[in-house]
């Protein structure tokens, strides 16, 4: 066991602080065209893309030299290294490892250089956490697949040029082998046919869609994969699992947020932070996240060794989907009638932040799959339970 | 012996369902809650005449002469619906110059809320926080031209839909509330959004207002203890309806929506939970209701019975809250969907009249000193 | 709404409460034969068997009447009355409903005199929860019943002389149909060929017993109801469920308890009951206790209305399970290392009796149904979900 | 970076399994804690000649020269068999003469633990509680014949079964640790059992014990900050291999034993449990490890990381030990049964060197003192 970088880690990390401490001002100091320059400087560093393989324009980084970039950037509370977050995120790996090469020179530099947003299409109405049971249809027609069907709770999708969709090919309407005949597209969102209608959330946000297709057709160069093997592709996709290192700087920032609120609340002539109620709250918080942290780090260490995962990113994300709803509604509820505020009141600790946060925890509680999910996938891979 | 409702009871639950199933579908919520005065005024005044505005009023003052077990029907069913009206504040309004009034005042107002044409809202504590008596700190000046306020009362309910407010203030070290008229002049009305728009909340602005002697009444502390109490019962009697709404609309998802081939209320992990929220909602249910009987039948017991049945259903119904939108999916945290407008409902009800720290620490404090 | 009793009712409580004041010493003043003539006294009363008609010996009471009867007892901590605990619980209304004339008068006098113990054998090994799944024998040979098998978690059994018990005659091994086939049989525990092996329970008590049946011949005449027809009457005698009077007051007493054990203890300086999250527990508890007493008193009065009551009692028996596991750890957790103590260590409040306490909770929690069981009865009966 | 066991400690791990598994099943488990002493002889020098008694000892001392992280190792799998022995016991005992004794005192007593001749334990507090500093309060007579101990130190681990003791006093405002010999005359040793049979406890009874000079060494509150703290890393440790035995019985319970013709795991009821049961150990068991790293590698981390663990642990382990009983069903609370043993465990590692309460209570303090 040991918690000590190489040296050659160890001078990453001081070109890290080194470049931030030149390009970023604190946080409350960025202008308004900061973001501009700021991509351009760590698109120049290679740090966008920075796991994927220099060949393809990545940065080729180590899996601790990512590890040490994302601790350094969000220690500091850095903007992302890029605004394509789909596009870092999902597509491109994808890309990478299931695209043709003009499929790669077409899309990767776009994506590295944020030209425009994408998003992913696996739900569909209906099917909710059972995604292989998707329907959205495509059909051949010469030399296009011919869309028809519709996605929903389509993250980012009112902001998005392209989409990564999955649709079926074959196997239509079958329950068993369900997971067969499925194909990933790549679809350019301008397309003829294509209608996006934005999903206002519960705290008055517009970050989801549902997009209907009509009789959409996409250029079969267009499809990533083989046809039928689109499972394969999102399966690869979704193992691609980031660290929960950003995650857990996050939850940090928020408890010292949720820490600040108990100490400058009074109830009934007393200090919130002195029950020993809500102290016991906030340091039990406390206890989650570090094990979420070096849950993280112990998990990381075994992919370094090239030791096998299994499911294990669920125990970290059962505990985020914990802290994302008990946070929010312990501050709101600390803050008493201040903390259903909207806006107005003023003078009011916190309010407005808290009232919104205590509204948003679904996209992340629903969004990465839910809690009664992940505690199947733990209790059928770990445990080896029966499936229900 | 009979911890149920009569058939009268049971008949105006139907009268009130009926009235609510037919004006005001969830659909018409949402269009009531936007509107400027966040109420229906043609629907208030069917409310007149059916009685439900003078139930608790006595006959002598043109009322119906009911009470709070009564008043649970209607505030439970007003919950399943989200109906949004200044009816509970009305009602609170209503109870407290039935307290404390004298005889001119309530021969003044109580007709006039019972004919649907005075309502009214009490605006007691200075700081968001507990109903805690210690949190009204406003004082009268003293002068030679007479007593006068100057501040403000800040989470008033249905401010500004209201015609009265009766005020909470100190003077010489005497609690007092007075009746303020919405049209005096120096008293501003000021609303500000919460997450449930179907509860209005607003700040009350005093600019040098002159109190009348005759519109003042003096509280000791316990009248006000039992005014605060009579709050949580009634904000729980709401919460019962709203929870019990959520368990439906929760359940009847559960039986329709299918996944990996079952309805998903096969599952344990969701028939569990809608099992427990049945069990909590059933237990603050018996707690609300015997705590609305003690209102009028059985006063000393007020204090614990109230805080018990507030305190469970705080927990309780912001847990129910947020698992109805939890056990929906996505589908459960949009705008279009209904069941997060009782997720919102949960949280209002949860931070009025004292969330469960408060009640559960009077409980505790009361045990300690038997 | 009303809780004011008639005068009849009143009348009644007055006379209970005369006879306490005459004849039942307090708590801590009752001399070792005072049970003798108790029990006498009570019988005298026809408060032995108080809800049975009084064709049968019983006192023919009301329902009101068995509440404030209840009420009374257990608010003066009053021996219970009689103590053949399962012949009055559940036996006897069994004979009551199905018996024979001959069965009556066989039994149902030294039932309510509580001449010997009875037990109840439903349980068997790999049974659990599936009652109806049972498998123990009886085969007809002239006029006798042959059984051979087993019954577990037989509660008494190491006490009782009779066993009232399921045995299987039709359906051997069917997983279908399983309810049928069954036979309800009156058995003398003194018959050759009957082995009574106790358990210990992991509080080191031995109340359970295994009961082993080796050919055992029982009469005919021992048959309770018809042939086959032994889970009706089993689902009879279990519907006659006991209302929670009884328990809610238990439960208030542990909470005097616990209340003062919190306020003499002193954890790191201070007096556990000034610490927010202790005082909000106790609060708690108290909160649950409470609605069980109004949840029970509410569906006493549909009982008397004559409204058709689902699986109410569910509800109580959830909080009771949870209760009964929480009082006991937390007063164990409160404790600290003394809590652990099971028995010496002077000077150190309440040892031993948490402790045990804190490990009996399973003879409640799972011998009335486990949670699961009961939340899958009110999501099944109540909510109209679907079966597992 | 590297947050896992080195090949060396794997194979450690295989060699404590195996030796448990030969030597110490649960059948074995209790017939040794139903024994005098409360642990095996034969046993323990095997363990001397395994090096698991030295394992933490310089080699100076004729340890082996390992650190917490490997101990950790051991305590893990003891805990997996509920292992009942003085070793906890004696390395807390060594670790505090390592860190508190002067160089005569380690050489008499560290070569004969690492040999197994010599076992120890702490006698730190006064009163059953909380491990903390105000909660020793033996103040030492001084006398011109010179200073002597009159009184008793009560929940001493494994009394009667070590041979010496580090006993916590006071003197003039300030703290002492002084060794004492079983043998010392004035001493008395008592046990009495708690509910978990494989954990010792007794008291000390002092009856003018002179002490000595040479066996006495003033210790600082941060010194003693220290002692606790490894305590509860130790007590942390072992928490591990016991939750997971539960997971493990359970599971494996949870797969063969079937209900309504379904093995019970299959209701996400009981699987879900399960896997809820899995993410807590994995989280205190990754807050373990790490706080036995800073143990010797990051000390001024340790106050937080080991109360983060044992405060985790406490609450999570509760919890399992309960849980796994009833998921067994009636069979889960005989006395034949193991399962039962593992929730007595549970409430014994809870209750010593701080249960959640103190410890969370000492985690915001630093977290409100930054």
């Amino acid at each position: 066991m040991d918690f000590e970088y190489t040296p050659s880690e160890e001078n990453f990390r001081q070109e890290v602080r080194q470049f931030l401490d030149e390009n970023l001002p604190a946080a409350g100091n960025r202008s308004a065209d900061f973001m501009d320059t700021w991509l351009n400087k760590v698109r120049d560093k290679r740090w966008v893309g920075f796991s994927w393989p220099t060949s393809v324009g990545g940065g080729g980084g180590s899996i601790m030299e990512q590890v040490i970039l994302k601790e350094e950037m969000s220690a500091r509370k850095a903007p992302p290294l890029g605004t394509c977050m789909m596009g870092l995120a999902w597509v491109g790996p994808g890309i990478i490892q299931y695209g043709t090469e003009q499929q790669k020179q077409r899309f990767i530099p776009d994506i590295l250089d944020s030209k425009y947003h994408w998003c992913t299409g696996y739900s569909e109405p209906n099917v909710g956490s059972d995604l292989a049971a998707l329907q959205c249809k495509a059909s051949r027609d010469g030399d296009d697949y011919v869309i028809n069907g519709t996605k929903i709770w389509t993250s980012l999708a009112p902001f998005a040029s392209w989409i990564f969709m999955l649709v079926r090919t074959e196997n239509f309407g079958k329950t068993e082998n369900k997971h067969d005949g499925i194909t990933a597209l790549l679809v350019d969102l301008s397309t003829q046919g294509i209608e996006i209608k934005p999903i206002e959330n519960m705290a008055g946000q517009k970050v989801f869609a549902q997009i209907f297709f009509d009789n959409v057709r996409v250029p079969m160069e267009n499809r990533l994969g083989d046809e039928g093997n689109g499972w394969a592709v999102t399966i690869s996709s979704l193992a691609n699992e980031r660290s929960s290192i950003g995650e857990v700087t996050g939850l940090y920032t928020k408890l010292e947020k949720l820490t600040d609120l108990l100490s400058n609340s009074r109830w009934n002539g007393q200090a919130a932070i002195d029950s020993k109620k809500n102290r016991r709250t906030l340091a039990r918080f406390e206890a989650k996240i570090e094990a979420m942290r070096l849950n993280g780090l112990r998990y990381l260490t075994q992919q370094i060794k090239g030791e096998p995962l299994s499911s294990e990113t669920s125990v970290n994300k059962l505990h985020r989907a914990e802290l994302e709803v008990e946070m929010g509604d312990f501050a709101v509820e600390t803050l008493g009638q201040a903390g259903l505020q909207l806006r107005g009141q003023e003078a009011v600790v916190g309010t407005g932040y808290w009232a919104a946060d205590s509204l948003n925890w679904p996209t992340v509680v629903i969004g990465g799959g839910t809690p009664n999910i992940q505690k199947n996938i733990i209790a059928e891979r770990i445990l080896n339970l029966p499936k229900d | 012996m009979n911890f149920g409702f009569t058939q009268e009871q049971e008949l105006l639950r139907v009268q009130v369902r009926r009235f609510l199933d037919d004006n005001c579908t969830l659909a018409e919520v949402r269009r009531i809650m936007e509107t400027s005065q966040g109420y229906d005024q043609v629907q208030w005044r069917r409310m007149a005449d059916l009685g439900w505005l003078g139930l608790i009023i006595d006959t002598e003052f043109d009322g119906v002469g009911l009470n709070w077990v009564d008043l649970v029907v209607i505030l439970e069913e007003m919950g399943r619906s989200l109906y949004p009206a200044p009816y509970l504040s009305t009602m609170l309004f209503c109870s407290a110059l039935n307290d404390v009034a004298d005889g001119p005042t309530k021969k003044a107002i109580l007709p006039g809320i019972a004919r649907g044409e005075i309502k009214g809202s009490l605006a007691l504590f200075d700081q968001p926080g507990d109903p805690h008596i210690d949190n009204i700190s406003l004082e009268a000046d003293d002068t030679s031209d007479g007593l006068f306020l100057q501040g403000s009362k800040p989470f008033v309910h249905d401010c500004g839909s209201v015609n009265y407010y009766l005020v909470a203030y100190r003077q010489a070290g005497s609690l007092y509330l007075v009746l303020l008229d919405a049209d005096d002049e120096g008293l501003k009305q000021s609303h500000s959004p919460t997450m449930d728009l179907t509860k209005r909340t607003g700040s009350l602005s005093l600019d040098n207002i002159e109190i009348s002697n005759a519109a003042r009444f003096a509280v000791d502390e316990k009248q006000l203890q039992r005014l605060f109490d009579v709050g949580a019962v009634g904000i729980a009697a709401e919460m019962i309806g709203a929870a019990e709404s959520v368990l439906a609309m929760t359940t009847k998802y559960a039986q329709d929506r299918t996944q990996f081939g079952h309805a998903i209320g096969k599952y344990q992990g969701v028939k569990h939970r809608l099992a427990e929220m049945y069990v909590d909602i059933e237990s603050f249910k018996s707690l609300v209701y015997y705590a609305a009987w003690t209102i009028t039948e059985s006063q000393e017991e007020l204090a614990r019975s109230a805080s018990l049945a507030k305190a469970y259903a705080s927990d309780a119904f912001a847990t129910i809250g947020i698992d109805g939108v939890q056990l929906h999916g996505a589908i459960g945290f949009t705008q279009e969907y209904d069941i997060q407008l009782f997720l919102k409902r949960s949280k209002w009800s949860r931070a009025n009249y004292g969330n469960a720290d408060f009640h559960y620490e009077k409980i505790i404090k009361q045990r300690l000193s038997q």
